[in-house]
């Protein structure tokens, strides 16, 4: 298996490792397994929800609804377990509920044809709306330990969610690049009419990705629940907007097409990293806000300096010849011309 | 006329029905002190959601609004505080607003990074920014001038309701009959053939983002003139309303139509909306969950009425 | 050529970093302070409490190396973060104000095994295991009843009140109306408290919801209680703004700096509150003894020596009302009676 | 001859690694129409991008109004009268007919200073221009409800606003049907009387007979030869255009059609089609004829599953099919090449590898994991049998000339192996050499047995290499013309429904 690497993703590597020495200069509890460990604990409710949210952005959608989700799904678990239910079926059911929630969204983005950003942004109040009515506000807490060790467990000194979040990584990485489905997400944020046109149920798809976001925001809900060992209307207040900010960080375009999971990867390690490290460096969180949002920008800026030229990206076995599949390279020198530009042909 | 207007004429019809169903079943909601507050709630809205209008029409969005609000509010607090005038400190306000406006136009028109994550990045930064400086300290007391903007009557409304009212049609005249605002839903629709039309669109861009600023700057005056401090927390979650109202007002997210009185009718319809809530002695529990599925289904209805969900493809999502 | 900017963004990072970032003490010990959220009024005078506790404590030669940070906003996920972080650094104690009772019980037991002592203040975690100690402002009881004693007071014993509270899961607020509701029941039959809205804790949405409740229930309303320090100030605002200062109640929770203005014009006669900057600078020095084992955990008739606060009693066992009914507290140290502020005595205080 | 209007004399234009354009003479005077032809990447979009003012040359000079000149931008060429209509619209959907007439250059009062959009002025001009064309235009409707052919007239009025000298119309006809083709070249007439120079791009070489009054050859950047057009012909033109004789431009070859193999009975859709029923055999060519509007497309996307039919009846070799979806036809074996290329036919920034399998992908999947040895294989295979010219698979599409992106669009519904398969304006904006290899390729595909249904505005493709032709009007099918007895008239006659 050969890797080539993105020039965005070796930039978002060299801006791990570098905040990476730096943070453990300024710190020295901050460069040792125990605490990198740790902290992929907070990278994977982030992390797993970023891995559709990625395919969703890379199709020209959004999930503004994500984080309510979360909190919508733990809540139903915590309401059907204090009336009775065992934790585990629970679980399942506040998982269907959760994944329910996601495939309405699809619904009306796919078949009554709402954009993504204005459907998501109402059902973002309405999720949380419904926890908060269900529950009334309050928490629910006192789930067994059994449960509890989805959030808080370690299996060989690794958290039990990052072993999760890495497995749900390798399957979404190999899912977008190996797969029909991949490559025509990639070509419904492209040119949607074009799938259409040569036969691809991009509707369904779109579906699928939105039913899939609800489904890995309930499992990530869950993994809050027992993390924080409470099912509460309030979890994960404002997580959308850290998962979106990652997404886009590890190089995922807003406007379609283009993305990949090791980028997403990358940006939520560099999010959690950051913050990890700048409160062990005893950095105000105001100040931590504002240093984000600096990276953000920056990172994004050296993105678009070289959005003229593309690379190759893929992750596929050795070819005798410049290989094609998901590949992007580059031939046209110039090209940013206006309207009607003839091609030349070679 | 009736397609052209459509979307504003289904608004007005639901607030009127909205309004009419409280007027006769609340007593109270009839009065006019309840009118005025309402009007005056929605003023400062309206007033940054002009703004928010522009950018939206231009195929952008501006999600930076309630933390510029929050840094004017402080700052200008702060320059009243220390003795300067009234006029001055309005200046400040606008200029403050104008400023921040143009650092987000820039950092979008002429650097060219996309918006959503510009004002993100504004929007956590800024108001980092304002708890590391106030460390949390409101800004009081405020001399005796400050509510003078926020809270003198005229004709038995406020100040900020009759600036907001001016501000709305100004920017409603201008968006429709002037250069710049033709422009911009040009720039919206089509911006590669706004270009080639000789448009400069990054500097329409810049100024549709710096203006977005400077009406925020507006607003922070007609919001919080009228208390008689100015909290850290102010603009908290504007974004969202005011996106909202946008929306639910009939301007198309992805840009190139909309109109500003569009977006006024949405503030009001989602001001009422709210006070109904209480009116109605709903249970605030479920106040969130009532509120969304709303804006689901005013927006669901419009693409219904429009017939645009049936439009088999090619329709951006 | 392709690194360069990626190297200026770790240098800009870098820079950043070295001007925010102090060194670190040696060999002291190691107190760290979290509140809610550090863009308050309410918790930077816990802070100040806190530090002048510290600075007492140095003067004792006790050396400690004291950190206060939290979120900067209320926020349960970042407050939990950042716990689990500081725990790393492995502190003596960490005081702790929870942004939700029930979410930070795992990190704050966890913290707990590690060998750390910690103490909550303000707003407890929602087991008593999962800390040595808990100061008290003020039960929910003693807090709540006090609310709606000021009501009674001023609008008679069979006034009709409002509430607007901060968010409908909000534990500590809750809890408190639940101790109001109790008052009342027991106390004030003929009162009756007509509706509970919530603004959010954002200053807009408290001003609307509060004139709202004004319009809605006009003539026929005597009270509001905001029990939350960002709301309070927009009910006084509403309640003038409506014409209707002095004419009905308005209390609620909140620092006499925040509503100096209020009460000085009369719009807000009481307000109720304890002295956060008492409660920083007790938890400091109960964090200090409970250090140095001055406090053994879970002894009764224990008592704490809190320099210029004299003696407080450690507790094991306090009853009290919460959102989740009547609650046995467990292992407290109880600040006093809450604090009535007045046109009176707001001047005396600076906080 | 009239006066110069624009001069152009050894103009070079050097891109990274291509000499566009290489000492290039061309010169328009007033009152003419130019036509400039050439294959793709012969130089013609170079040469119009220098005179509107987007490229700069790099050697040689510009004359215009008898004075040397230089077009720093779009927008000063614009000003001083010099006006493109690109083949893509550069129009703003959401907006008005006059205003779209007016953005970049919207009138303000008389007498003030102010930057207020004079509506009243704006309006009066328009009509005034409007009518002068002999047309109706709706001012104030927004342009996204405007059929092509208006939509066009909107560029036309648009010039002519701005007091255009000189317009260059960059194909035209693409999206016209025959009869607004007509009316276009009588309001190229038109203008040629009113002393505009037009420079007329078009692959189509009956239209420079048609309306142009010379002709300038481009091939390789070079200028071959500028000619009357009375002086020279249709072969001529190919020939210096290519650079080599070019077998027939309709090759096509007699075949006995076999059994039926897509029976249409009665296929209906509210109002856009009235039961439509025909037969298309094995190895047969049917034309499908007929103004913009008049069905043809729909009864494509109703066939195709895009817009699936409301009433009626679809059997494929006899068996009934019913086609809801895309995805259906294509399994049933019937492809479609859409009229739109670059939006509906191609996935532009993915390669020609990509985008040839696209239609495939799930069978040349194993468990849902796409084989990319075997994806590669069959990409190559097509780009040999099709002679797709380009680089290599690996090439995003957005590289290729419209010719062979055309190719590309046609192997990727080869891949599917259809047994029908419905062409929509296959050779749209397609330069004359790729064109007549397409040709090639659809006698011999339909040698072998398939059936293809053509959907053609340009007649003379239409009867060049249909074996019947079926005319369409109104959503119904007006007339059926077989090869021996089809004429344009006969089909103009049936298509306008004058029969």
């Amino acid at each position: 298996m050969r890797i080539r690497l993105l020039w965005r993703e070796r930039v978002l590597i060299g801006l791990l490792v570098g905040s990476g020495v730096l943070l453990a200069l300024l710190s020295d509890v901050f460069f040792t397994p125990a605490n990198l460990l740790r902290a992929t604990r907070y990278a994977a409710e982030i992390g797993l929800v970023a891995l559709p949210m990625t395919m969703i952005i890379i199709s020209r959608g959004i999930d503004l609804s994500v984080a309510s989700n979360m909190a919508l799904s733990a809540m139903t678990m915590g309401l059907l377990w204090q009336r009775g239910i065992p934790v585990w079926p629970a679980a399942a059911l506040g998982i269907a509920a959760g994944t329910l929630a996601g495939w309405l969204n699809g619904w009306v983005i796919a078949r009554v044809r709402v954009p993504a950003i204005v459907v998501t942004l109402a059902t973002l109040a309405v999720y949380r709306g419904v926890a908060t009515g269900l529950s009334g506000g309050t928490g629910i807490l006192g789930f067994p330990d059994s449960f509890l060790a989805l959030g808080a467990g370690t299996v060989a000194g690794v958290p039990i969610q990052t072993i999760i979040w890495i497995a749900g990584i390798a399957a979404a990485a190999v899912f977008l690049t190996r797969t029909a489905v991949g490559r025509y997400i990639y070509g419904i944020g492209h040119n949607e009419t074009a799938l259409r046109f040569s036969g691809i149920d991009v509707d369904r798809i779109v579906l699928g990705l939105y039913t899939a976001s609800g489904f890995v925001s309930a499992l990530a809900g869950m993994i809050y629940a027992a993390r924080v060992g409470t099912a509460k209307s309030n979890a994960a207040a404002g997580y959308e907007l850290t998962v979106i900010t990652a997404v886009v960080l590890g190089g995922t375009s807003l406007a379609g097409g283009e993305g990949t999971i090791v980028g997403t990867m990358l940006g939520v390690l560099i999010i959690t990293i950051l913050q990890n490290g700048l409160t062990l460096a005893r950095v105000p969180a105001a100040v931590q806000d504002v240093l984000i949002g600096t990276v953000l920008v920056g990172a994004v800026l050296t993105y678009r300096e070289r959005a003229g030229r593309k690379e190759v990206f893929v992750i596929a076995p050795p070819q005798p010849e410049p290989h094609h599949a998901g590949g992007r390279v580059l031939t046209d020198p110039g090209n940013d011309l206006a309207v009607g530009e003839e091609r030349r042909n070679p | 006329m009736m397609m052209k207007w459509g979307r504003e004429l289904t608004i007005l019809a639901a607030l009127a029905l909205l309004a009419g169903y409280l007027s006769l079943t609340q007593p109270n909601f009839r009065d006019a002190f309840t009118l005025s507050t309402i009007l005056t709630n929605a003023a400062y809205v309206g007033v940054v959601g002009i703004g928010m209008t522009m950018v939206i029409v231009a195929g952008q969005i501006d999600i930076s609004v309630g933390s510029m609000l929050a840094v004017c509010a402080l700052i200008a607090g702060t320059l009243a505080r220390a003795g300067a005038p009234m006029f001055l400190v309005v200046l400040a306000s606008l200029a403050l607003g104008l400023g921040m406006g143009a650092l987000n136009g820039a950092l979008i028109a002429y650097l060219r990074i996309p918006s959503i994550i510009v004002t993100l990045a504004t929007l956590t930064a800024l108001r980092g920014a304002i708890v590391w400086w106030t460390k949390g300290y409101w800004v009081m007391p405020l001399p005796p001038g400050w509510k003078f903007l926020g809270t003198t009557h005229i004709l038995g409304l406020p100040l900020p309701v009759w600036i907001g009212w001016t501000a709305v049609l100004a920017a409603a005249y201008v968006l429709a009959h002037t250069i710049i605002g033709r422009e911009v839903y040009a720039l919206g629709s089509n911006p590669q053939a706004a270009r080639l039309a000789g448009i400069d669109t990054a500097r329409v861009t810049f100024w549709v983002f710096a203006l977005s600023g400077l009406l925020v700057g507006l607003a922070t005056m007609l919001h919080v003139t009228r208390f008689s401090m100015v909290q850290t927390q102010e603009g908290l979650g504007l974004e969202f309303l005011v996106i909202t109202a946008v929306v639910v007002g009939g301007t198309n997210i992805f840009g190139g139509s909309g109109t500003v009185a569009g977006t006024y009718l949405g503030v009001l319809l989602l001001t009422v909306t709210s006070s109904a809530l209480t009116f109605l002695g709903i249970s605030a529990t479920w106040d969130q969950a009532i509120r969304g599925a709303f804006i689901l289904v005013a927006v669901t209805a419009d693409i219904v009425r429009t017939g645009r969900w049936r439009q088999p493809v090619g329709w951006a999502r | 050529m392709r690194y360069i900017r990626g190297f200026a963004l770790a240098l800009t990072l870098a820079l950043l970093v070295g001007l925010a970032g102090p060194g670190q003490a040696q060999k002291a010990l190691k107190i760290f302070m979290v509140p809610k959220f550090t863009g308050a009024a309410y918790f930077a005078a816990t802070e100040k409490g806190a530090k002048e506790a510290v600075a007492e404590l140095k003067a004792r030669g006790v050396a400690i190396d004291f950190l206060y940070t939290g979120p900067s906003v209320a926020n349960t996920d970042e407050e939990i973060r950042m716990i689990d972080d500081l725990v790393a650094q492995k502190p003596d104690a960490i005081i702790i104000s929870a942004n939700d009772a029930e979410a930070l019980v795992p990190v704050a037991k966890k913290a707990k095994a590690a060998g750390i002592k910690v103490i909550t203040y303000d707003a407890d975690v929602a087991d008593p295991t999962a800390r040595q100690w808990f100061v008290n402002q003020g039960t929910f009881t003693l807090v709540g009843g006090a609310l709606v004693d000021v009501v009674a007071e001023q609008a008679g014993t069979s006034a009709r009140f409002a509430i607007v509270s901060a968010d409908p899961g909000a534990f500590n607020q809750n809890s408190w109306i639940a101790a109001m509701k109790a008052r009342v029941a027991a106390k004030y039959p003929k009162m009756q408290l007509v509706d509970i809205r919530y603004g959010l804790d954002k200053p807009a949405e408290s001003f609307s919801v509060a004139q709202d409740l004004i319009n809605k229930y006009r003539g026929q309303l005597d009270a509001i209680i905001a029990p939350t320090s960002v709301a309070l100030p927009k009910v006084a605002e509403a309640a003038e703004q409506a014409g209707l200062a002095g004419k009905i109640v308005v209390t609620g929770l909140s620092t006499p700096n925040d509503m100096r203005e209020f009460v000085k014009k009369g719009t807000v006669k009481t307000v109720v509150l304890w002295n956060p900057v008492d409660l920083g600078y007790l938890a400091v020095y109960v964090a200090h003894a409970t250090i140095t084992g001055a406090l053994k955990d879970g002894m009764a008739k224990q008592s704490v020596r809190a320099g210029r606060l004299g003696t407080r009693e450690a507790t094991a066992q306090l009853n009290d009302i919460t959102a989740k009914g009547p609650l046995t507290l467990r292992n407290v140290i109880l600040l006093g009676a809450p604090f009535r502020f007045t046109k009176e005595n707001i001047d005396r205080f600076n906080f | 001859m009239a006066e110069p209007l624009l001069q152009l004399r050894g103009i070079t234009k050097q891109f990274p690694g291509v000499l566009a354009l290489d000492g290039v003479d061309f010169a328009l005077t007033t009152g003419e129409v130019h036509a400039l032809v050439g294959e793709n990447g012969a130089g013609k979009s170079t040469l119009i991008k220098i005179i509107s003012g987007v490229h700069q040359p790099d050697a040689g000079r510009i004359d215009y109004l008898g004075a040397p000149a230089t077009f720093p931008t779009p927008r000063a060429a614009a000003d001083r009268g010099i006006a493109v209509i690109y083949q893509e619209v550069a129009l703003f959907p959401d907006l008005s007919v006059l205003e779209n007439l007016y953005v970049g250059a919207y009138l303000r009062p008389l007498r003030t200073t102010g930057r207020r959009v004079d509506w009243a002025r704006m309006r009066a001009r328009a009509q005034e221009v409007v009518a002068s064309l002999g047309v109706e235009l709706d001012l104030g409707a927004p342009v996204h409800r405007l059929s092509a052919a208006q939509q066009q007239l909107v560029e036309i009025a648009r010039a002519l606003l701005r007091d255009a000298r000189v317009i260059i119309m960059d194909e035209p006809t693409g999206p016209l049907a025959q009869p607004d083709v007509e009316r276009l070249f009588s309001l190229i007439r038109q203008l040629r009387s009113r002393g505009v120079g037009i420079v007329y791009i078009s692959h189509r070489l009956e239209e420079i007979f048609a309306v142009a009054d010379r002709v300038t050859v481009l091939r390789d950047g070079r200028r071959i030869i500028t000619a009357p057009v009375a002086h020279t012909s249709r072969d001529a033109l190919i020939h210096d255009m290519v650079g080599r004789t070019l077998d027939a431009l309709y090759p096509k070859t007699a075949v006995n059609a076999g059994t039926p193999v897509l029976e249409v009975d009665a296929l209906g859709k509210d109002a856009a089609l009235a039961d439509v029923s025909f037969v298309l055999r094995r190895g047969e060519i049917v034309g499908l004829a007929g103004l913009v509007g008049s069905g043809r497309t729909t009864l494509a996307h109703a066939l195709f599953g895009i817009d699936p039919p409301e009433r009626g009846r679809v059997r494929l070799d006899g068996i009934d099919a019913r086609v809801s979806h895309p995805g259906q036809a294509r399994e049933l074996g019937i492809a479609y090449i859409p009229e739109e290329r670059q939006r509906q036919g191609l996935v532009l920034p993915f390669s020609v590898g990509e985008n040839l399998s696209l239609a495939i992908l799930r069978r040349l999947s194993r468990l849902g994991f796409v084989d990319h040895a075997r994806e590669a294989a069959v990409a190559r295979d097509f780009v040999r049998r099709l002679d797709i010219r380009t680089p290599g698979i690996n090439v995003p599409a957005a590289a290729l000339s419209g010719g062979n992106q055309q190719k590309v669009v046609v192997g990727k519904w080869l891949a599917a192996q259809p047994r029908v398969l419905i062409m929509d304006e296959p050779t749209r904006g397609v330069d004359v050499g790729a064109k007549a290899e397409i040709h090639r390729l659809m006698s011999e595909l339909a040698g072998r047995g398939l059936g293809i249904l053509l959907i053609s505005s340009e007649l003379p493709e239409l009867l060049g290499m249909s074996d019947r032709i079926l005319v369409m009007h109104r959503g119904r099918i007006t007339g059926e013309l077989r090869r021996d007895e089809a004429t344009q008239e006969k089909i103009m006659t049936l298509a306008t429904g004058a029969a």
